[in-house]
């Protein structure tokens, strides 16, 4: 997935639990060690990395080696245009617990912040919504159905 | 002893002169605006007085608001902190007739150093040495012989002046008009007086200051130098002690004039007498003295090891020093990097707004002296000042190795700070050779932010995946937890 | 010097010791458990080897995973910190024959002063007074007749012994039997060695220990004392130099005597030589030496004003101490206290959970060493020292009220600690007054821990309202927010 | 209301923004400051007192002044068996928001959990729960409706 930062497009691959990133010709692996509260522990390319990154707005204030950045994040607009494969795409679950409602079915339209469908954990809800405009390709899940953290739940793909 | 001290200031030297009072058994009382109700101040102390809006003039400044806030809450002593009304005459004057003792010098010793005319007169009469240069002149023919006798440059000042404002550099006459006028016009907002003075400019100079101490017996000693060079609009960023610059014979001669220049107005507690001292030549000017506790004691403190928060409470009690001036040694090095919510790559202006994440390094000999937390906001009533990172050594590679890192662990989001600006100075040869005058940040180093590094890029990435479909958080707040109970004391109601 | 150093160690020993490697541009690397993989050592760290389960023989213990871990990351030297593998010599050895720096003494130093009985003989060759006794014998018969020699009460211990292990006191010969055989099955179980001596037991005894410090060209100094007699079980509660018992003559001998000690066993680099004073007496007696750095070490630096961790790396790479005995001062005065999660009121025994809340006091001249944060389990797989609480103080007294300040700012939640308790003993005459020996705290000192107070209660019962009616929060876990976006990698996948 | 932790039965009476807290005979005026993820500011009689409280089933850690107690709170049922005048009983808002759903109608019966209606604010959703068995006596707010924080919903009383 690409996201794009002031004049910087940094592109995400999912590589089994990691990720390989790419700036340009760049391409290194990432491993996720932790992430708290502002705070990700990474392991970039073998080398630890600690990472502060809040957010306000469009804008992310980003802390790394004790330097500090404030970028400003591109629409998914301007995203989509910026990158060329961006069709298909799954969401996944955000943490354990029971699908409590689904709201869409297979070849739905949806639109972007759509509520799609609704888990609940520890009588907490949070809402699954569609990142942006498309359709339904595939659910995976029904309602009453448990999942596991970072199950995919359903894909959607392009109009 | 006082029983309980109210503290008419805010931020990290509220706090500091809490914890002192906190350790030598005194009850505190803050006093707070309305902008500062959550005020880290404010839940530090004992007790806390609203004073009123956030305008200075209707609370720190307030001198009648605050003397009855002492009133009401039965203290029986008032630290001023630094700023605010702590070098106020009046406010000194005001506390006593109240019955009730300033912690700092007599009224008289402020009012004697607070007029850079006046004393630059004493100093002179003192045997100090001071700035060729006039004061007492008015007309701008004045001031044109007595720029031409001195020779060009030359600083036009405010008299009541302080804290760099009302005062020009003028580099030829064509100039002085408008330097005179600007300065005049500047001293007038800022003080209320707009009577100046000149004297030759040194381009080169080194700031150096003496802490001096005298308890109310007549005992004056002086805590050694402290080097504040490292400045940007007149103001300091970086403090040190020892001076890379001084030599053995030198401090020991600022140091006997320092002492001087106390004694000269009948000084007791803490105060600073700065100089500036010309590296070429090596000689040094007295420059002005601050009649309160210095933004910058903290490196003073970790190397001659006294507590000078402590020892100004203890001093306005009556206490006697226990030791003299031969008793005192410098041991290893201290410096000071201020930390502050303004923006280097942007004229150094000043950056308002609420603080997302606030993290403070940690590790021996690394102290912060901090008035904010995460949640806070930075608002523009007050100084920039976001807290002081202090780092000891065994000697000064060692400090600044040490500073480098712990500026390396602070994490400031939600407002721009110069820490990075402050790793690079730190990096610079001129800096590790000692080799920067007052005016290096402006002529020499000429700082440009760094790119965003492919990590940097890689982690703002990470974060918005995991941000992307989740929005019962309100992560812009960074508050984790926005419903959590605790913001709300009383759901359950019976 | 070294570009990549391994710490054999966690906690706040391992973290301590990389924010030296840190601040002299040494990378570092952890190495850690699976009951540690998320703890703030690891994350510390530049890199990070799993070294397997939570079981010291399967990881902190195990001699072939840490060294292979070495060779596998290419660093080129070892800490070991403290306790593990700290003063094993095998494990020096070790590290030797893989080419690599062990940061510590020779194996052969190790080996010398790691046997409690050879030791002594040493010592005794080398002029420095021992404990009355008798090692290198077996029989029951030989004991008693020792014991009748030395009179009773007599303390009988481990010869490869350490840390209050394997150790009885023996009041009267029919308890003679009976403390041998349990002191020999704990040394069996404790070290694989039943081996015993006996001693002269001096009830009233204070713990003063001498740090010393070696380069490898031949200079070795002592750091002067740390008094260490607030004990329980036989282990340090609370440390502080100068002792408040030690005279300035008693002082430079048993300094010198401590130096010459070291010189015994050609010792290089951190060291401590523990002495038991009498008080009645004021005559002194060598224990044993540590050959490691002591976990003590902060209030050295502290009134020193040298970091000592940074100087074993410096010696172990072959630097030449800058300073002699002579330029070495004490300053002011330093006390630790270890914060335990264990509890006074129930023997002092273990206490393990997860930190519901955990917050560190802060401030001038006070400072902390830890190795855990809010979230952190404590295990029951290692040391239950939660962190080390030090502060400074112009003298004995402030250090004492400054202690007492921090240790009310210290927050814990989630496990029973030690600081209330701390706070009680601080506040006893007989420690003022520096009158602790090491069984102060089982004979005479018999705490209680204070019922909850009118406020205490209140703010319970406040706290109960908030949290009545909204279970949307896992309040228990006291993660403010468990469904954080922060906790969720990859929620969105394209 | 009253609570009850190990032998102590305190007693806190709204008074206005403020509480009284009793136990035995002493009474105190309480004020809450600020409060926020475990810290409570308060004035207490007057005084500043910051405390610290973290719950762990019914287990209640809490440090005042410095001092750290586990305390553990006896049952509601003990509690009523403690506390003598407890029956009208208020819910109130725990946030601004929206009424998504209420679940029960004025005179249902109740019980210790039931969801009574549910809240939602910032897409996110709160269940209100009753706090113990009881009867719905009266129903202040209908679904759709804006509340504010502290707004009372609804109105318990003893079956």
């Amino acid at each position: 997935m690409k996201t794009i930062f002031d004049q910087y497009a940094i592109d995400l691959t999912p590589n089994g639990k990691n990720y390989k990133a790419a700036l340009d010709d760049k391409t290194v692996d990432v491993e996720i060690v932790d992430s708290v509260n502002g705070r990700l522990d990474l392991i970039i390319d073998g080398k630890r990395v600690t990472a502060y990154v809040s957010s306000d707005g469009s804008k992310r204030w980003v802390t790394v080696h004790g330097r500090t950045f404030v970028l400003t994040k591109s629409s998914s607009a301007k995203q989509r245009s910026g990158a060329g494969h961006d069709h298909a795409s799954e969401l996944a679950a955000p943490m354990p617990g029971q699908v409590r409602s689904v709201n869409v079915k297979e070849g739905d339209a949806v639109t972007k912040g759509q509520t799609l469908l609704v888990l609940e954990a520890m009588k907490m809800e949070i809402r699954i919504q569609s990142p942006r405009d498309g359709k339904v390709k595939t659910l995976h899940v029904k309602q009453g159905q448990t999942v596991e953290r970072e199950q995919v739940l359903i894909e959607l793909e392009e109009k | 002893m006082f029983s309980k001290i109210l503290i008419a200031n805010r931020g990290e030297i509220a706090i500091r002169i809490m914890r002192a009072c906190k350790e030598l058994g005194i009850q505190t009382v803050a006093v707070y605006s309305e902008a500062d109700r959550n005020a880290p101040h404010v839940q530090f102390a004992d007790e806390a007085i609203l004073l009123g809006a956030p305008s200075p003039k209707e609370s720190y400044l307030n001198i009648d608001k605050i003397i009855n806030a002492a009133r009401q809450t039965k203290a029986d002593a008032i630290h001023p902190g630094y700023g605010f009304l702590s070098e106020n005459a009046s406010f000194a004057a005001a506390v006593d007739s109240a019955k009730l003792t300033f912690i700092g010098p007599s009224a008289d010793s402020i009012r004697a150093m607070g007029d850079k005319a006046e004393s630059k007169i004493r100093m002179k009469k003192a045997g100090v040495p001071t700035v060729p240069g006039a004061e007492g002149i008015e007309s701008e023919d004045d001031f044109k012989r007595a720029a031409k006798e001195i020779g060009y440059p030359v600083l036009v000042k405010a008299a009541a002046g302080g804290g760099g404002k009302g005062m020009r550099v003028v580099e030829k006459e064509s100039e002085l008009r408008e330097g005179i006028e600007s300065a005049r016009r500047e001293a007038l907002n800022a003080f209320g007086d707009e009577r100046l003075l000149i004297e030759k400019y040194l381009p080169n100079a080194h700031h150096i200051e003496f802490q001096v101490f005298g308890d109310k017996h007549g005992n004056l000693v002086h805590l050694f130098e402290r080097e504040c060079s490292v400045q940007r609009r007149h103001q300091k960023i970086i403090e040190e002690t020892p001076s890379p610059l001084l030599t053995p014979q030198l401090r020991k001669e600022m140091g006997e004039a320092a002492v001087a220049a106390a004694k000269a107005v009948a000084y007791f507690n803490a105060g600073t007498v700065e100089f500036i001292v010309d590296p070429d030549t090596m000689k040094y000017y007295f420059l002005e003295m601050n009649t309160r506790l210095q933004v910058e004691h903290p490196v003073t403190e970790f190397v001659v090891g006294l507590d000078l928060a402590q020892w100004q409470i203890r001093i306005a009690a009556g206490e006697k020093f226990p030791f003299a001036q031969k008793d005192l040694t410098q041991r290893g090095h201290a410096i000071e990097c201020r930390v502050y919510a303004e923006d280097p790559a942007n004229g150094f202006l000043p950056s308002t707004g609420k603080l997302l994440q606030y993290i403070e390094p940690r590790g021996p000999s690394i102290r912060v002296d901090s008035g904010f937390i995460t949640g806070n906001e930075i608002t523009h009533f007050y100084d920039p000042l976001l807290a002081k990172l202090i780092v000891y050594g065994e000697n000064r590679d060692i400090a600044i190795q040490r500073m480098n890192g712990a500026l390396k662990d602070y994490v400031v989001h939600g407002v721009i700070t110069n820490i990075d600006f402050l790793q690079d100075v730190l990096a610079h040869d001129d800096f590790k050779n000692g080799d920067v005058s007052t005016r290096w940040v402006e002529t020499k180093f000429n700082w440009k932010p760094a790119k965003p590094s492919f990590e940097t890029l890689i982690a703002a990435a990470l974060a918005e995946q995991t941000i992307t479909n989740i929005k019962t958080q309100n992560v812009n707040s960074n508050e984790p937890d926005p419903y959590s109970p605790w913001k709300n004391p009383n759901g359950f109601r019976n």
